[in-house]
């Protein structure tokens, strides 16, 4: 089951008076991975948590699945919109992984078997599952944080927002989210991710909204986005590193994977020293 | 930002230096609890307080804050031990049963005018004293700068918990949390959202030990300040003589009614 | 007060100093209650207020200065972190709706997992940083916090938090000590108006011909045992959900067996 | 200088060893790197070298920790506090809170050791200078951005003059620009004279700021060596440690017979840029674009 998404002129102001987000119109379709960047306070943040009623639009309405949010508690958008929190440490409580894990599952009104069942396919696709009799403050910062991402994949929402999911892993965890978000996708659920890992992004997603001063500056393809240099300038954003020495040694091609730039090197033209600054 | 209430206003009463201004609170305290008669109070609310209040430009702070605070006690004082006081026998006015008794109203009175005393120079103290300069005197004055530490640092770390509860809060909401109808069975409800806080605090402690012990903090070495508290000959002789006045408000009425 | 002195006669000025101050205080409880001012029945011109305010700060602050020596840097840095805890617990049981205000289970659990020494001045300086902050009502009460801490401190001494029926208990107990404590100071000091609410129910007490001391730790004992017997039940939850890694990193806790935990692991040998 | 000789540890009640039979040698005025999957022991490394394991955590420590010619385990914590700075991962946690200015921030470590009064004044202003926060001194420590609050934790400890600085993962918690920041300092405290010892994951920037890299893998140092070589490894997928997509491109292209099979792999983009340029151009890499 999945559903799409649809933000119309949304507005929000802080209560503090900065206004975060001045007025973005963006729809996502089922099955769609959406990959969110910016500078920090570009609007992000704020943006994504409209999707499960956290936050309010000031004006402007946030469809999910083509309901107003409006409407709908936080409770109820859940069984919607997973979303995982960039800091693991404000929700794990339980005494082991896979009570926490559970929890998600139970209030969505899973049977205490169906749940045990969720949690131990979630654990194992962010492969903890032999952890999970273990206290989750046993294990190390980037475990924990794969421990909140399975506690939402136990949900099975059709939308799952994840809040800057590479920050703080090592490379193996980088791996495991990169799976998860490829998983998550090729079940036709909708991955909409925050992130400063241009290279995670190239890699995994297939559209990129560019935000800065709380507006959507590109939007579109991954490959033409990051093609925007003039953009992602502005925006304060990196293009990912095998794009930039693609531009950089003059070739035409617009490689995103280690595989895609060395197929690209065969074909390229061999004239020496055509480098293009 | 810390969550004191201090007023920058940078008047002559916020360059006291803040030991001063605590020796004046406390021998106020100790004068207006010694003389309990109601008018000793009031004399002190304004020939004294308000002055300062006026003089450090805070007035407005002080009305809004000490009113928010004496408002609600005062008014139940004067209705509850008008009404009963155990002592009450002479009626002043009766309707049915309730009965206002003269000596409840002149209880409420005395007690309520020292309260209103206790709170208004409190208040007056923490708008014009920022606590950093507080706690940095009163470590100069001899105070273990350990609760210099610990004052300073919770002040500056409550609001930080704020955000942590309600992101807790945010957090669990969004894994389907919604608290249930029967009161027994919310407080299933409070492990996820207690939880979370508790156990945040015990990493939180781990690595604050570490970088206060990577800092000298357990050093037993004789230590300095950065920042000298501004003082005088003055209010060195001030503080002596506050409290001689405070003991005095004690000892005279007692040599008074042995005589 | 400076850290210069060596270490034993440190150790010996602390415990006079907690000495001094526990004196102060039971002694003023006991004058106030037992000895009964006599001129408290007419207006109010006692100088009851004067000794239970002098009385309780003084020993407040003398058993602060004295415990505080006693802390090693590690449990210094948890202090503002529970104090902090305590000040926040308020905002998540509001969701819950709960008739209580849970405003010292990071004392609570300081006590229980550090000792009564480091639960004292965090209850002590919770209540300054409140008068700091918010409202200076609650500083005279500051030797309550005392009271929670030595008992919460005694408690896991003897045992209560390794079963899951011990601690509502003790709270139960904390919170009548608790009560019966502050009755004198809500008395002298605030005629029995420390709040809205309380104010009301001692008028009710005082109708029903309480004396007002009387009536002050009436009222008390109606809020104040429920309070702590949550608290207590709270922090026993809380503690059993500890994983052994936090623990064993308090000596009073392990010393003491507060909380069953597995034997300690044997060390491993290196291998060859 | 730093030597560690056949160190092992397990923290207490754990019943296994998190390090086994470490040897590591670090020279005096360096910039070193430790890199390794998380888990792999590298905030138990930085507690060993800094002295609070096992001064304060405990646990079973053997072999010998020997800094500046004294072993740390024969000496009191604050000896080994004065030799060795430790900046820890999350800046919040560092910045003690006992002051309500960057400036206080930065004395409050040389008051507790009883520093002059002009002392350090002088040092707060010398720190602030070198690491560019000078316009932050007088601001709360508690409204600056991730990045520039963990320049006011590295400033905290520098103004502490110790010989060495261990920084376990300083920017772990960190959005790029942040990350730029803190590397950025790196280079502008080789010319004081400080050991560094950094425990990080990015290799772009290690590449670009360390002098040699070790690797910490099952349970001690896998490998050491210059961060061209370490980062170009083979086993940096064995031993959880990421390599850049320069590195990653390269060694398919070598796998597909494309480059000579010795061709050194580039790390950075400069050389990335001359390595696949070469393939564009037909001319082998001279030796010296390994670095």
């Amino acid at each position: 089951m999945s559903i799409a998404i649809e933000f119309i002129d949304l507005h929000f102001r802080y209560p503090g008076g900065v206004e975060a987000v001045r007025g973005v119109s963006l729809t996502v379709s089922a099955g769609e991975r959406v990959a969110i960047v910016g500078e920090n306070g570009a609007g992000k943040t704020t943006l994504v948590r409209h999707l499960n009623g956290i936050l309010r639009p000031t004006s402007g309405t946030v469809l999910v699945g083509g309901a107003s949010t409006r409407d709908r508690s936080i409770a109820q958008l859940a069984a919607q919109v997973g979303y995982v929190f960039q800091n693991p440490d404000e929700q794990l409580f339980a005494s082991t992984i896979g009570a926490d894990v559970e929890f998600g599952p139970r209030n969505l009104g899973c049977t205490p078997s169906e749940a045990a069942a969720r949690a131990a396919s979630a654990l194992a696709t962010v492969q903890l599952q032999d952890q999970a009799g273990l206290h989750p403050h046993h294990l190390s910062p980037s475990e924990r944080k794969r421990v909140a991402l399975a506690g939402v994949l136990a949900m099975q929402t059709p939308v799952v927002v994840l809040d800057e999911p590479t920050t703080g892993q090592d490379a193996r965890g980088v791996e495991i989210v990169a799976g998860v978000v490829d998983s998550i996708a090729a079940q036709g659920r909708t991955v909409v991710a925050i992130t400063h890992d241009m290279d995670f992004c190239a890699e995994h997603f297939d559209r990129v909204v560019v935000m800065a001063d709380g507006l959507v500056q590109a939007d579109g393809d991954t490959r033409a986005v990051f093609d925007q240099v003039g953009t992602l300038e502005r925006a304060a954003v990196e293009p990912p590193q095998l794009l930039r020495l693609a531009a950089h040694l003059g070739w035409h091609a617009r490689p995103l994977t280690p595989a895609e730039f060395v197929d690209a090197s065969t074909r390229e033209p061999r004239d020496p020293g055509t480098r293009v600054d | 930002m810390t969550q004191a209430q201090f007023v920058g206003t940078g008047s002559p009463v916020h360059r006291l230096n803040p030991v001063t201004k605590l020796v004046a609170l406390l021998s106020i305290l100790v004068i207006v609890f010694a003389l309990p008669q109601w008018w000793v109070s009031a004399i002190v609310v304004v020939g004294v307080l308000l002055p300062a209040a006026v003089i450090a430009r805070c007035g407005g702070p002080l009305i809004a804050v000490g009113g928010r605070i004496l408002l609600p006690i005062v008014v139940v004082l004067v209705l509850v031990q008008g009404l009963t006081f155990p002592g009450g026998r002479t009626m002043v006015w009766q309707w049915g049963v309730l009965s206002v008794t003269s000596e409840g109203l002149l209880f409420a009175l005395n007690v309520g005018a020292r309260i209103v005393c206790l709170v208004l120079a409190s208040v007056l103290l923490v708008l014009t004293t920022h606590p950093g300069d507080l706690m940095s005197a009163l470590t100069e004055a001899g105070m273990s700068p350990k609760f210099s530490y610990i004052i300073s640092s919770t002040l500056q770390l409550i609001p930080a918990f704020r955000s942590r509860a309600d992101a807790i809060l945010l957090a669990q909401q969004a894994r389907g949390l919604a608290v249930p109808r029967n009161p027994l069975r919310r407080i299933g409800v409070m492990m996820p959202l207690l939880g979370p806080l508790v156990l945040g605090m015990f990493t939180d402690v781990e690595e604050r030990g570490t970088a206060m012990e990577a800092r000298g903090f357990g050093s037993t070495a004789r230590r300095t300040a950065l920042e000298a508290i501004p003082d005088s000959t003055a209010q060195r002789v001030a503080r002596w003589v506050m409290p001689l006045v405070a003991v005095a408000a004690v000892v005279v009425p007692l040599v008074w009614e042995v005589l | 007060m400076s850290d210069q002195a060596p270490l034993d006669t440190r150790r010996s000025r602390t415990r006079l100093l907690v000495a001094a101050g526990a004196v102060i205080v039971v002694a003023t409880y006991a004058y106030l209650v037992v000895a009964q001012p006599a001129g408290m029945a007419d207006s109010g011109t006692t100088r009851a207020g004067l000794i239970a305010m002098a009385g309780y700060v003084i020993g407040a602050v003398l058993i602060a200065a004295g415990s505080i020596h006693q802390l090693p840097t590690t449990t210094i840095a948890m202090i503002p972190v529970a104090i902090a805890v305590n000040i926040v617990v308020g905002q998540l049981v509001a969701v819950l709706g709960l008739p209580v205000y849970l405003d010292s289970i990071g004392t609570v659990l300081v006590s229980v997992l550090a000792g009564p020494a480091a639960g004292v001045v965090t209850g002590i300086l919770a209540n300054v940083i409140w008068g700091l902050t918010l409202n200076p009502i609650p500083l005279p009460f500051a030797v309550v916090q005392v009271v929670i801490a030595v008992l919460a401190g005694t408690a896991a001494r003897i045992g209560v938090f390794r079963r899951v029926y011990l601690p509502p208990v003790a709270g139960l107990v904390t919170g009548v000590a608790a009560a019966v404590v502050s009755a004198p100071i809500s008395a002298f000091v605030f005629g029995g108006a420390t709040g809205g609410g309380t104010g009301a129910i001692v008028g009710a007490f005082q109708a029903m011909g309480q004396s007002l001391l009387a009536s002050t730790t009436l009222q008390g004992l109606l809020s104040d045992p429920l309070d702590k017997l949550i608290t207590f039940t709270v922090v026993g939850i809380l503690l059993a959900a500890l994983p052994s890694r936090f623990l064993q990193r308090f000596p009073f806790a392990r010393e003491h067996r507060v909380v069953t935990t597995a034997p300690l692991a044997p060390p491993p040998s290196p291998s060859e | 200088m730093i030597q560690l000789a056949d160190v092992s540890y397990a923290y207490p009640d754990s019943g296994r060893f998190v390090l086994e039979h470490v040897d590591l040698r670090i020279e005096p005025g360096t910039i070193t790197g430790v890199v390794g999957a998380s888990g792999a022991g590298k905030t138990t490394l930085a507690k060993i070298l800094s002295g609070f394991i096992p001064h304060v955590d405990g646990g079973q420590l053997s072999g010998s920790v020997v800094i500046g010619g004294r072993d740390l385990s024969g000496l009191p914590l604050a000896a080994c506090v004065s030799q060795v700075g430790l900046v820890i991962q999350n800046p919040f946690n560092q910045i003690s809170g006992a002051r309500y200015t960057v400036r206080g921030e930065l004395a409050f470590g040389m008051e507790n050791l009883g520093t002059p009064r002009d002392e350090m004044a002088n040092r707060v202003a010398e720190v602030a200078g070198l690491l560019r926060i000078t316009d932050l001194l007088d601001r709360s420590p508690y409204e600056l951005s991730g990045g520039q609050q963990q320049l006011v934790a590295i400033a905290s400890m520098l103004v502490l003059r110790t010989p060495v600085l261990v920084m376990d993962e300083p920017t772990s918690q960190l959005d790029p620009a942040g990350t730029r920041m803190v590397f950025g300092v790196l280079s502008r405290l080789r010319g004081t004279g400080t050991t560094i010892v950094v425990f990080e994951h990015k290799p772009e920037l290690l590449h670009a700021h360390a002098d040699r890299l070790h690797v910490l893998a099952g349970r001690r140092i896998a490998a050491s060596g210059s961060p061209g070589e370490i980062l170009s490894d083979p086993r940096t997928d064995q031993w959880g440690v990421s390599a850049t997509r320069y590195t990653r491109a390269a060694r398919l292209a070598r796998e597909q017979g494309l480059v000579p099979a010795e061709a050194p792999l580039p790390v950075s983009f400069e050389q990335a840029a001359a390595f696949f340029g070469w393939s564009a151009r037909t001319r082998p890499p001279s030796p010296e674009d390994a670095r």
